[in-house]
């Protein structure tokens, strides 16, 4: 059997449904337990009790790019062999890739205020973060203004792609333009060999968990437009009858 | 020589089939009025042979770039002058003589009008005299004759006969008379798609998930 | 295809057709940048590059809606399709026709506005070239956003809630060359990136453009 | 209770806020399809 | 009248009625302005109160083609104007209405884009002051804008230039507001300024947008 | 009692007259129908008893606030169900009762549909119902059975009979039968303009100059 049988709805439906509890309490326990272990571990000897931001952190910021990589996939998997299901999941995944975004960019900007002294620094990979959340926006609002559902799917895949490289095009033009400016004097974060096991092991466990999560969010997300799908094309038909 | 063949064509709108198992072939020559109640698909039948959207399913043979297609939209601009839509489109499908394709519609005496200052069955008529600077063999054409008074009417009669003894053919969907008692007619209604998920590829989100 | 073109600027220069509007937009965005910081030449000149340059792709945004939309209400974009020319070129010629009415006289406008804005002597001329290079991207990719927005009424807002994005690294060479340029060092990297990006994206973009048309006419 | 430091307010506001938006969009997909079943359940027995 | 002001308030939250959009085009617009002029504090925090200004008058106007057009197009318009509620009414709660779903939340928002400009913390409040008495101004006299083109297709850059020039009293006393309050000083004379122009606008301008509207649909 | 009196009225599109010299009345309980060619100025002549814009010449008669105006865009929002659009409109014009609206134009079964999900004719029959909550007696409609299929075009003669039998009123244009046989017909083109300068104020721009 291949992978393409489940872009059927029928069959996404039944097998989505009875993955859902189990993936859900895994998700639960995963993600409540790896926050909370991480908000119990001791503290740094320079960050202080900040250091505990990192596990909603890491884990958010990893999640909000791989989940627009996740959606460019499924966007190429809708425009190439038109399974409708691939579609409707990449516009499921979209907001939940916003607000992973903002997690990200919110902890790192209530972190940054006892670190840098500043709430917001126009540093290249926060920058990069500021612009992928714009991408997210403008996906998001495309697919909403759309009525119909086929145009909207090709189209918010086209943004997509198109979006993608200039996602990327625009992370080495930041790059360019802030070290343009203060040469080298760039404000790294932590490199990740210089973590304890203390902080790594709860990392591990709330990043797993982020990434069940969002599992469980994309399927349920995608149950969703399915069944508004199904209604909107019952009464189609029923009024072309 | 057949200028189109249209073999169990299904065409579909807003993601659901419209018709299908369309069948039928046009000859150099002549003419084909299709007809039907409103929403049957007449519309995305024609918009499907002239290649704005694709069949769900079916096959439609013809040469390349041999349509030329007009709907309701006429395509003028309203601040430029007659002369001047009818020679844009002259030159973009490359050739067509705008002198005599305005004589042909009665525009002469209109030829500097701004199309803004015409009223809405002289629009009509640059809108016709437009497939004639195309130069191309096949007319398809969705309710040619919408706005136009009698003596125009009889006018367009005039202009498709024309097109057919010059070895064109014409493909229209109407509600009304045309004056074209030669052409052969086409009823679709037979042709409405059954409902319920049909066999092969949804034509879009409505059949793929009803 | 010539014939395109010149009906499009024909159309842009006559009554209604909207010519200019993009520069006094330019220039009343240019007045109102002094009302909201203050007056003073210390507080303008270091951003005059930045204010110029964002002005001129708002300005270039707004005259965005036009470049299909039109033809699509009036039906022309049907007749275009089916015409003997590739819906890519058509698009490629309109964002040339937008550049030519909009673009081009931003790049003329904007060392008088520089004035406006106290923008030193010496930057002017990177002004010039940084624009010149940058804005035929900045309609290329106006012409994708307004290909995928044709069929949206009242679909400005949404247009440039798209487009802009796409246009920050243009936006951040073009800046970078004028700065490099009036500080007296090498503008030469930005200027090939810029260069690059524009190239990059009229060589590509006109296919997603004619894609995206496509699935609106259907 | 454990001790956060100075930084407590730091701490907290972070997982507040990122809880807050994780309950948010985990609520918001959950009662979207509640009723996206609901009303496709509606039209169904309905005919 | 409150059926009026709650059905806009629904079409603009439905999906479609763009609701949120003038505040992601108020973000991205904050965004830029760094590209423009560069990331330092120094340079950025100067600017930012008239930035912010700026762009929310752009952000608002960008949405004002709505307020009008669609009830134009779908005859909506002509069935308010035969309706027991004279066309005053209509427009000054269609301003209203505007207002609750762009302006209020561009307010909400400007404090944290702020942050993205590094407007010094005290001067947020009067931010938040000056915006929430300086928006009903944008609103009221951008329907009245939309009231002249409503007749226009495509008119939104017109629109924009006729609305901007009006726009630039409540701009001055806007930033003054905030500079001064931001310096320590006294603000109220500019508050008041900007509360007197809102209080003349809300009673005087609907008369102004109503004419026009009934030229209109003549 | 007359509901609609009009005396000699003269109206204007374009800034050029297009009819002059109407005149008749309408009494409670009477419907008229105004006939003529494309371009005559039916709906110029209705959009001026509505108060939509002003007459050149002549009176209109009637008491404030009695028309109901319906045209070709029938103000309904796509987003909103169709209840929301019905007691919009029912809240605008102060009363109306919005279940016995929708069950009279037999619109109970899609009250919860959006507007955006109807058909054409589904969306004229909700244009209609929002005629009958707005409780006004005279009814100004401009070609109401536009996309209308026969059973429904019956539906609405019932409608507009009621309306009669209630004491209302209804002035229409149309160019179909509406199968109201008891209905008077008035056909303008008789009151055709005549070209030239009239005498008096001149309607617009075009005639200041002609
Ligand atoms: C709004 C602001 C911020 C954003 C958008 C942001 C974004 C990111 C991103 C994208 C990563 C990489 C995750 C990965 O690739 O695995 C990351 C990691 C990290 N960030 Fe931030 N960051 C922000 C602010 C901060 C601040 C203020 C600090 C602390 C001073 C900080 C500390 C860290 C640490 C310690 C890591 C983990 C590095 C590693 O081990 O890979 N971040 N952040
Ligand atoms: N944008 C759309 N979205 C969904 N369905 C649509 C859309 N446009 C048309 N339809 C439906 O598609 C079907 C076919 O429409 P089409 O315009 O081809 O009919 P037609 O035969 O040309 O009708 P007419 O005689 O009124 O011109 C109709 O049932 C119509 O309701
Ligand atoms: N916007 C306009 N500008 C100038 N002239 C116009 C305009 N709209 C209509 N006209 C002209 O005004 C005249 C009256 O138009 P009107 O719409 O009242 O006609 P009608 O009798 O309703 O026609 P129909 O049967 O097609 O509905 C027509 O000659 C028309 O050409
Ligand atoms: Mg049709
Ligand atoms: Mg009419």
């Amino acid at each position: 059997m291949s992978i393409w049988e489940y872009a059927n709805p029928v069959k996404f439906m039944r097998v989505s449904g009875a993955a859902l509890p189990w993936l859900a309490i895994a998700a639960a326990v995963c993600t409540l337990g790896g926050i909370a272990w991480g908000f119990l571990t001791p503290e740094d000897y320079k960050q202080g009790s900040t250091v505990k931001i990192v596990f909603l952190h890491v884990p958010a910021a990893m999640m909000a790019i791989n989940i627009w990589v996740m959606m460019l996939i499924a966007s190429l998997i809708w425009l190439i062999r038109r399974h409708h299901v691939s579609a409707l999941a990449a516009k499921a995944a979209a907001p939940v890739g916003a607000v992973m975004t903002l997690i990200a960019l919110a902890t790192g900007a209530i972190w940054g205020q006892p670190m840098w002294g500043t709430w917001w620094e126009w540093d290249p990979r926060l920058t990069s973060f500021l612009i992928l959340l714009l991408f997210y926006i403008g996906y998001i609002a495309l697919w909403s203004a759309i009525e119909d559902p086929d145009s909207a799917a090709d189209l918010t895949g086209v943004l997509c792609l198109v979006g993608s490289v200039f996602a990327l095009l625009s992370r080495y033009a930041v790059l360019f333009w802030n070290q343009g400016l203060h040469q080298g004097a760039s404000l790294s974060v932590a490199p990740g060999e210089r973590m304890s096991e203390v902080y790594r092991y709860p990392l591990y466990v709330s990043m797993l968990g982020f990434l069940l999560l969002f599992l469980v969010l994309v399927l349920v997300r995608t149950r969703t437009e399915i069944r508004r799908r199904r209604l909107a094309a019952l009464q189609a038909r029923e009024m072309r009858a | 020589m057949s200028l189109l063949a249209v073999h169990d064509l299904a065409v579909a709108r807003g993601g659901i089939r419209a018709v299908e198992g369309v069948s039928f072939t046009l000859d150099a020559g002549e003419a084909l009025i299709l007809r039907g109640p409103n929403g049957i698909g007449k519309t995305t039948l024609l918009r499907c042979v002239a290649g704005l959207q694709l069949a769900v399913d079916g096959r439609i043979e013809m040469a390349e770039d041999s349509v030329a297609y007009a709907a309701h939209a006429d395509g003028l601009k309203a601040a430029l002058t007659v002369t001047e839509n009818l020679r844009f489109w002259a030159q973009i499908f490359g050739g067509g003589n705008v002198e005599q394709a305005l004589t042909a519609m009665d525009l002469t005496a209109l030829a500097d009008r701004p199309a803004a200052a015409l009223s809405a069955g002289q629009k009509r008529r640059l809108g016709l005299a437009r497939l004639m600077v195309t130069g191309r063999p096949l007319w398809v054409l969705d309710e040619p004759t919408v706005s136009l008074d009698a003596a125009s009417v009889e006018r367009f009669a005039a202009l498709v006969r024309a097109h057919l003894a010059g070895g064109g053919a014409a493909l229209m969907a109407t509600h009304i008379d045309l004056g074209l008692g030669e052409a052969r007619v086409l009823d679709l209604t037979p042709y409405r798609a059954r409902p319920g998920r049909p066999p092969g590829r949804p034509a879009g989100f409505n059949e793929a998930f009803a | 295809m010539i014939a395109l073109l010149k009906r499009d600027l024909a159309l842009a220069t006559r009554a209604g057709g909207g010519f200019g509007l993009a520069v006094a937009f330019f220039l009343i965005l240019c007045a109102l940048v002094p009302f909201g910081v203050g007056p003073e030449t210390s507080a303008l000149r270091p951003i005059a590059p930045g204010i110029l340059w964002v002005g001129a792709l708002l300005s270039c945004l707004l005259s965005l809606d036009r470049i299909f939309a039109l033809d699509h209400e009036d039906g022309s974009l049907d007749l275009l399709a089916t015409a003997p020319i590739p819906l890519e070129a058509v698009t490629a010629l309109k964002a040339l026709a937008h550049w030519i009415t909009t673009g081009l006289p931003l790049v003329v406008a904007a060392p008088v506005f520089g004035i406006l804005l106290h923008l030193p002597g010496q930057a002017t001329g990177w002004l010039i070239v940084s624009l010149l290079i940058g804005t035929p991207a900045l309609s290329m990719l106006g012409a994708f956003g307004a290909a995928i927005t044709v069929g949206l009424r009242r679909g400005g807002l949404l247009l440039s809630l798209l487009v802009l994005p796409l246009y920050i690294p243009t936006l951040i060479f073009g800046t970078e060359i004028i700065r490099r340029g009036a500080e007296g060092g090498d503008p030469t990297t930005p200027i090939l990136f810029l260069a690059g990006i524009t190239a990059g994206v009229m060589a590509l973009v006109p296919f997603a453009a004619a894609a995206a048309l496509r699935v609106n006419l259907r | 209770m454990i001790d956060l430091g100075k930084y407590a307010g730091t701490v907290l506001a972070a997982y507040g806020v990122s809880l807050l938006l994780l309950a948010g969009i985990v609520w918001q997909s959950w009662a979207a399809n509640a009723r996206a079943r609901r009303e496709l359940e509606k039209y169904e027995k309905n005919g």
